[in-house]
């Protein structure tokens, strides 16, 4: 039962986060959210019972899908639609 | 009895979904770079918990792996964020 | 209905994915729709191979009666990096096209028409 | 530009850590939760934490585009080879010839929940490093030639 | 290996050495008219310069005519056709999206009905 | 090749970590043995020009590497305890007065530094915001200022601690 | 004559040989360009005769499995399985058989012209890594049994095909057009890669044989079906999702463009194994086939008219290869819109699936031969806007009678290969729905005047004197377009030798659902 | 039994201090305070919850003497050293680029950073 | 016009998504006959006790290497974008 709240705690995170990635117009505000998105996929991947998957989920989307959003938003422009 | 490991990572996941309030709301980039710098720790937390809560000794590998790796993502926002990348 | 919770959440991620896709102008908001597609289909493939009560499929110290299925977690694998190499490709192309055109907008990237 | 003086040193620390951690992780792939893409995706992390802490150009005299290539290539070389090692036993591509043979990985290993032995699992072990060191000089190249991007942008 | 096999659909055949036979036969009458021309022809003379009335010679590339001005009068006639086809290739990435999950959805719509 | 020799040690030391447990009768099986001291010296060969940068030689003594786990479970824990007590006083009455001093180390080596300023960040009340690369002097944000020190213009590191002497300990372990 | 070796392990070697090979060329290129053309020509013409020796094994001695990493090559099934298939398996018919002859003969000519037309580029080694990369995906994706290795395979294409679609950088143009390639080709991988877990989650399988032997035509399975069919359908390029079609293939360098060609056909390979052998009998046959036949008659009808204002040459020829998938998918779909009732089948389903097939082989060698010149004509003039060309066939004559090869057999005049296969699908599709024949010859007097046009606007004319000194194609290229145009002439001769030996096996394959789940599962 | 009642107290000490940390995230005003809140007080509450599954491994390794369990605790140990020296330097990355940033303190007593150019 | 369009395709998306939910149960596979294979054998065919690994590896290996390209292929992409344009005349 209890796992089962920790479930939909995580599922819920996950689907405002998503929206979150849907709703900021700074892109860096957006990639960040996607980086929390990832982290929550992780966890409820490895509730899911799935350690390899966790571990390269953290490892790629987490830490390097990150790194290079961030890098290309720098060689691009932050905001969408121009400057707030 | 409920197991208390359950409860422990239960209120660590409500800590976490609390921390999505401040990356929703933080006004500057900083303050959820802050965030979700936090939600890395509690997972850290929450996994090695879950692994004890499983009985499965070679899940704390996912832990580390996190603590080690999500730090990389905080450094390159914070990169970012003083204009030096 | 309630226990299916991972496969809602798969169709209000793909959704959410989709829309984000579809309505957002900036190239890189899509490239995160992209994402949290696969994001969303690994979701999926995961939960299709969930047991309830099941353990991970490693003979460390558990009983190897009530495993969770292996094959999804292999085809996740696989779709991870697979993804993350789509996203490399797909910034990079963002990138050039920043220098080229001076702007990320899909509106302005359509020098390609009739 | 290089990040603050602490970051860099810690950087300089954690870096062999993580390697070591990398390659603990792509070792124990039969054995735990792991295995060549983890552990790989950890090792290039060390790469990408080296990258992130120095600026462009120190880091390109530190991490060589052409070493990462060839670090790419030998790994998947490595990896079909062990593929096409299978077809001169005179097996299918892919067939794990070593496992059970009792020659380098070859050990059986008992049935039913253990901790397991390194020392199993054949061309699995092998396989592993192959994908790890592949992954690991992808990975690593790919943040390079981002990077690369920004630079040629203001010169 | 026959090499003579005819392919027989339903209504025709067709035989290989026959379309042979026609090449050659087409290339010898081919031959034949190449062959009746004037022979006093020389190349690089005045012979070869183009009379117009004594008129000058126009640029070469006035004479040819661009690919723009050929096929006007069709373009002309489907005006209306080309009006509603040409602007759905807009170019926007949106709408090849769009398309392609309203295909997907029409298919859908389609398929499950119709079992 | 003290580099070398000096990365191999410590990563192997990190890799038997890692595997302890795993044989019967010893606490490594010699399998992991083997594989511990190829995988060691894969990374020393790959790391050696980072973990030991700064070319001094300093922490290779056995001595004061012996004292880092001392001082993380003295001094330092100490001082953790009562910051993080400090701190919760300060989220749950928001009685806060912040904002950023100079303070003077004086330490000369990076890892020194290096120490100093995590140990700032993570003991009282304070995170370092920046460094003077020159000076080694940190800018260090507290969360609640003493009185009389927003005139001064520099404190010395020690002041801020207020239990243990964490910048001598960091001397004797680092310069 | 040709060691057993080869002959047994030819469905690996065929992968492993292009991917070693790809893996080298980087660092091959640092030597000298001149080894590096070798290694890679070499390479690739490996590659081809392994790929040869295979289809003609398959069709002399019939379906091929291979196994990776079982004990032996053909035990598809463990003997303690209890009858499933686990492992990944290479199954190749002779439906998958002709599609590796397409490959093998095109990326052989494919790379002879290109060794010459793109050597004065930078980035090269990656040129030739990713051309390699997209030849293994070529041939992964149409020999493969397996369903998730067919994803995994059209990934590679995918990733390969952008890459190189982007080559020349420089002014932008050719990077978005690679980019909206690859964004939609993302999303449509991983529509495929839903529907790849629906049939995982219903019948815990991966292989496609074991699929359609379970498969049962739920809704789930429908709207798998739905997804997968619509994603291959943009991929190769039918009407309503064609809009990247036009965009990329006038953007990719020539060469590439007469691969896209085949990657696009080996998408309609796709579609077709997958509705006919997986599904084939369990499916609503007729609805199904009229979508394929609807999707086939827009494609025909938008892509020829779309193409005849065009001013660029590859835009215009890109629609057009738009217009002859829509042959394919007619003929293709008029067979399955009849699948389920046996006469109508005999009488005209297997002529128009047979019509169809051999569309798809000459429509690659054709529109492969004009993309070619059309390169050609670019290396020497600068420009692909037919506006400004005009009078080139005094100086480029080999490209010319290449040229007219091309246009002839794609507007199907006698007696090119071209003809052959409109002649069936005419046929059949007459006897299916009149009003669907003619269209498919309005169709094809369109494509006719439109690549009147362009000879008329590219060839004739006056010399003008802005080419007086353009020069004819290297040798290399016309080479590579030589051995395309003498496949289209000597198809376009024998047809029926061709259609005979290759088609009616390719087509018999495609619809015989039995015997493809039988292969693997012994008869079950 | 004992052993009970220790993980029990550092599980709650350890939860304790994280909702403190969430609190504080919350509740101050400005990032640099915020961040003294996540920084110090969840790294030390996810230290003691390591702690406790620490203690639990020892336990279990003592009255068991199955190796696994001294990987259990090693890891444990690990993962909570590394997350202290990596909370450390990423607060430290994140404060110095927000103050780059031009984020200022904004209920500040004094700010010595502004006066600095390197 | 295109605004309705838009949300009638986004319509039908979901309820056909819906029938994933509605048909695929959550924690019950229908069918696990493949699977209890790998569990059942893996450990003593590939003599691994990683079954995951013993997939990706063994009994899957050519998607492995399939997955290995996909990522080379990536990198040489991303290479072909930021290469230099020095020498050789483009278009």
């Amino acid at each position: 039962m209890i796992d089962m709240v920790i479930h939909t705690l995580v599922i819920a995170g996950l689907i405002a986060s998503a929206l979150m990635v849907f709703y900021f117009r700074d892109l860096l505000a957006a990639a960040l959210a996607a980086g929390f998105f990832s982290f929550l996929i992780s966890l409820e991947f490895y509730i899911l019972q799935a350690p390899d998957v966790a571990i390269s989920q953290a490892a790629i989307g987490a830490g390097l899908t990150t790194a290079i959003f961030i890098i290309a938003i720098r060689a691009t422009t932050r905001y969408e639609g121009g400057q707030p | 009895m409920i197991d208390p490991w359950y409860i422990a990572v239960c209120i660590l996941v409500i800590l976490v979904c609390l921390a999505l309030i401040r990356l929703f709301l933080g006004p500057t980039a900083a303050d959820r770079a802050v965030a979700v710098d936090t939600v890395n720790t509690l997972s850290v937390a929450a996994l090695v918990l879950l692994g004890v809560a499983y009985q499965q000794i070679i899940f704390i590998d996912v832990a580390i792996v996190y603590a080690l790796l999500s730090f990389v993502s905080t450094l390159y926002i914070a990169k970012y964020l003083g204009g030096e990348l | 209905m309630f226990w299916n919770l991972p496969l809602i959440a798969v169709v209000a991620l793909t959704i959410i994915a989709l829309a984000t896709i579809v309505f957002k102008k900036n190239l890189i908001k899509v490239f995160l729709g992209i994402v949290i597609l696969e994001s969303a289909v690994n979701l999926f493939l995961i939960s299709l191979g969930y047991r309830e009560g099941g353990i991970a499929p490693i003979y460390t110290n558990a009983p190897s009666s009530a495993m969770v299925l292996p094959t999804p977690q292999a085809l996740t694998l696989t779709s991870i990096v697979i993804g993350v190499a789509t996203s490399a490709l797909l910034l990079s192309f963002a990138i050039i096209i920043w220098k080229k055109y001076g702007s990320i907008d899909i509106e302005m990237i359509r020098r390609l028409k009739e | 530009m290089r990040m603050s003086k602490i970051v860099r040193t810690g950087a300089n620390l954690l870096y062999p850590f993580i390697l070591i951690f990398g390659l603990y992780v792509i070792m124990h792939g039969h054995l735990t939760p792991g295995g060549g893409f983890q552990g790989g995706a950890v090792v290039a992390t060390a790469a990408a934490l080296v990258i992130v802490a120095y600026s462009y150009d120190e880091v390109a005299g530190m991490l060589k585009k052409t070493a990462m290539k060839a670090r790419e290539s030998i790994g998947l070389l490595l990896f079909i080879g062990a593929g096409i090692a299978a077809l001169v036993v005179g097996a299918p591509f892919f067939y794990n010839f070593l496992a059970n043979s009792g020659l380098l990985f070859g050990m059986p290993v008992i049935p039913g929940p253990n901790p397991g032995d390194l020392n199993t699992a054949g061309v699995i072990p092998i396989m592993n490093i192959a994908v790890g060191i592949e992954v690991w000089g992808g990975l690593a190249i790919i943040l390079l030639y981002m990077l690369s991007g920004i630079r040629k942008e203001e010169s | 290996m026959d090499l003579t096999s005819t392919l027989i659909t339903g209504a025709g055949s067709w035989n290989p050495l026959a379309w042979i036979l026609g090449i050659v036969v087409a290339a010898i009458i081919a031959w034949l008219i190449y062959s009746v021309g004037e022979k006093g022809y020389k190349p690089g003379t005045a012979q070869t310069e183009p009379f117009i009335s004594g008129n000058p010679e126009p640029e070469k590339g006035m004479v040819h005519v661009r690919s723009g001005n050929l096929y006007w009068g069709y373009l002309e006639a489907l005006k209306g056709y080309y009006a509603r086809l040409v602007p759905l290739h807009t170019g926007d990435l949106h709408d090849y999206v769009l398309w392609y999950l309203g295909i997907t959805a029409l298919f859908l719509v389609l398929v499950v009905i119709s079992a | 090749m003290i580099p070398f020799l000096l990365t191999f040690i410590l990563a192997l030391l990190l890799y038997l970590l890692l595997t302890a447990g795993s044989g019967s009768m010893l606490l490594w099986s010699p399998s992991e043995l083997v594989a511990g001291i190829a995988l060691s010296l894969l990374a020393a060969a790959v790391a050696r020009n980072f973990l030991c940068r700064s070319g001094s030689f300093r922490m290779a003594n056995p001595l004061r590497l012996l004292l880092i786990p001392l001082y993380l479970l003295g001094p330092f824990l100490l001082e953790v305890t009562k910051a993080n007590l400090d701190v919760a006083y300060r989220v749950i009455t928001g009685n806060i007065r912040p904002g950023i001093i100079r303070v003077q180390s004086g330490l000369k080596t990076d890892l020194g530094i290096f120490m100093l300023a995590n140990s700032i960040t993570l003991t009282p009340g304070t995170i370092t915001v920046d460094i003077d690369e020159k000076s080694h002097d940190l800018y260090v944000h507290n969360i609640n200022i003493p009185d009389g020190w927003e005139g001064r213009s520099g404190v010395e590191d020690r002041e801020l601690f207020s239990i243990a002497n964490l910048p001598a300990w960091i001397r004797r372990i680092a310069e | 004559m040709i060691p057993q070796f080869i002959v047994e392990n030819s469905p690996a070697l065929m992968v492993i040989v292009p991917l070693v090979a790809a893996f080298i060329t980087p660092f091959i290129g640092r030597i000298s360009s001149g080894i590096r053309s070798i290694w890679v020509g070499g390479a690739m013409a490996v590659t081809s005769a392994i790929t040869l020796i295979l289809a003609f094994d398959v069709y002399s001695a019939g379906t091929r499995l291979y196994v990776f990493g079982a004990r032996a090559a053909s035990a598809a099934i463990p003997p303690d399985s209890g009858g499933i298939p686990i492992r990944i398996i290479f199954e190749v018919d002779p439906m998958s058989a002709l599609m590796l002859v397409i490959t093998a003969i095109s990326g052989f000519a494919i790379i002879l012209y290109s060794l010459s037309s793109e050597r004065s580029h930078t980035g090269l080694e990656s040129y030739y890594t990713l051309f390699l990369l997209m030849i293994t995906g070529i041939l992964g994706m149409v020999s493969t049994g397996d369903i998730f290795n067919f994803f995994v395979f059209l990934e590679i294409l995918s990733l390969a095909s952008a890459g190189l679609i982007a080559y020349r950088i420089d002014g932008g143009v050719a990077v978005e057009a690679a980019l909206k390639y690859f964004v939609l080709s993302t999303i449509g991988a991983l529509a495929i890669l839903v529907a790849i877990g629906i049939y995982y989650g219903e019948y815990n399988a991966l292989n496609m044989a074991m699929i359609a032997s379970r498969m049962q035509f739920s809704l789930l399975d429908q709207v798998a079906l739905v997804l997968i069919i619509a994603a291959l359908a943009m991929k190769c390029g039918a009407v309503p999702m064609h809009f990247w079609t036009p965009d990329a293939y006038s953007m990719a360098p020539s060469s590439i463009t007469a691969l896209l060609v085949v990657a696009s056909q080996a998408s309609l390979y796709g579609l077709f194994r997958i509705v006919f052998s997986l599904y084939s009998v369990t499916l609503n046959a007729v609805m199904v086939g009229w979508l394929i036949i609807i999707l086939g008659v827009l494609s025909m009808v938008v892509g020829v008219t779309m193409a005849i204002p065009q001013k660029n040459v590859k835009r215009l020829m890109a629609y057009h290869a738009v217009s002859q998938t829509g042959y394919m998918l007619l003929g293709v779909g008029v067979g399955l819109a009849v699948l389920g009732n046996q006469p109508l089948l005999d009488a005209f389903g297997y002529l128009a699936m047979e019509g169809g097939i051999f569309h798809i082989i000459n429509h690659a060698m054709y529109k492969g031969l004009l993309f070619l010149t059309a390169g050609a004509i670019f290396l020497r003039v600068g420009t692909y806007n037919l506006n400004k060309m005009g009078g080139l066939g005094h100086s480029m004559k080999w490209t010319m009678v290449f040229f007219i090869i091309g246009a002839l057999a794609i507007a199907g005049i006698p007696p090119f290969n071209g003809f052959a296969s409109k002649l069936m699908i005419y046929e059949s599709v007459f006897m299916f729905n009149p009003v669907l024949a003619v269209i498919a010859m309005v169709v094809s007097i369109l494509t006719l005047a439109s690549f009147v046009k362009v000879f008329h606007s590219i060839f004739m004319g006056p010399k003008l004197p802005e080419f007086a000194d353009v020069k004819e194609a290297p040798l290399a290229m016309l080479l590579g377009m030589g051995i395309l145009a003498l496949v289209v002439v000597l198809f376009g001769l024998f047809p029926g030798i061709v259609v005979e030996n290759l088609i009616t096996p390719a087509a018999h394959a495609l619809v015989d659902q039995g015997a493809y789940i039988s292969t693997v599962l012994g008869g079950a | 039994m004992i052993a009970d009642i220790l993980i029990l107290a550092c599980l709650v000490i350890g939860l304790f201090f994280n909702t403190l940390g969430i609190v504080g995230l919350l509740r101050f005003p400005d990032v640099y305070t915020r961040m003294h809140a996540t920084t110090k007080m969840t790294t030390f509450g996810s230290m003691f919850t390591a702690l406790s599954v620490i203690i639990y491994g020892a336990a279990l390794f003592l009255s068991s003497g199955d190796g696994q369990y001294v990987t259990l605790s090693v890891h444990a140990l690990i993962a909570a050293v590394s997350l202290a020296f990596t909370n450390a330097v990423g607060s430290h990355a994140i404060a110095r680029g927000a103050h780059k940033a031009g984020i200022k303190p904004s209920p500040a007593i004094v700010d010595r950073l502004e006066e600095y150019t390197p | 016009m295109k605004k309705i369009l838009t949300a009638i395709i986004f319509l039908v998306l979901v309820a056909g998504l819906c029938a994933i939910p509605a048909f695929l149960a959550f924690g019950e596979p229908a069918g696990s006959d493949m699977d209890q294979y790998f569990i059942a054998h893996g450990q003593s065919e590939a003599a691994a006790n990683n079954i995951v690994t013993s997939i990706v590896f063994d009994y899957r290996g050519f998607d492995t290497l399939g997955e290995s390209v996909v990522l080379f292929t990536a990198v040489v992409g991303v290479g072909l974008m930021f290469r230099s344009m020095k020498g050789g005349n483009e278009e």
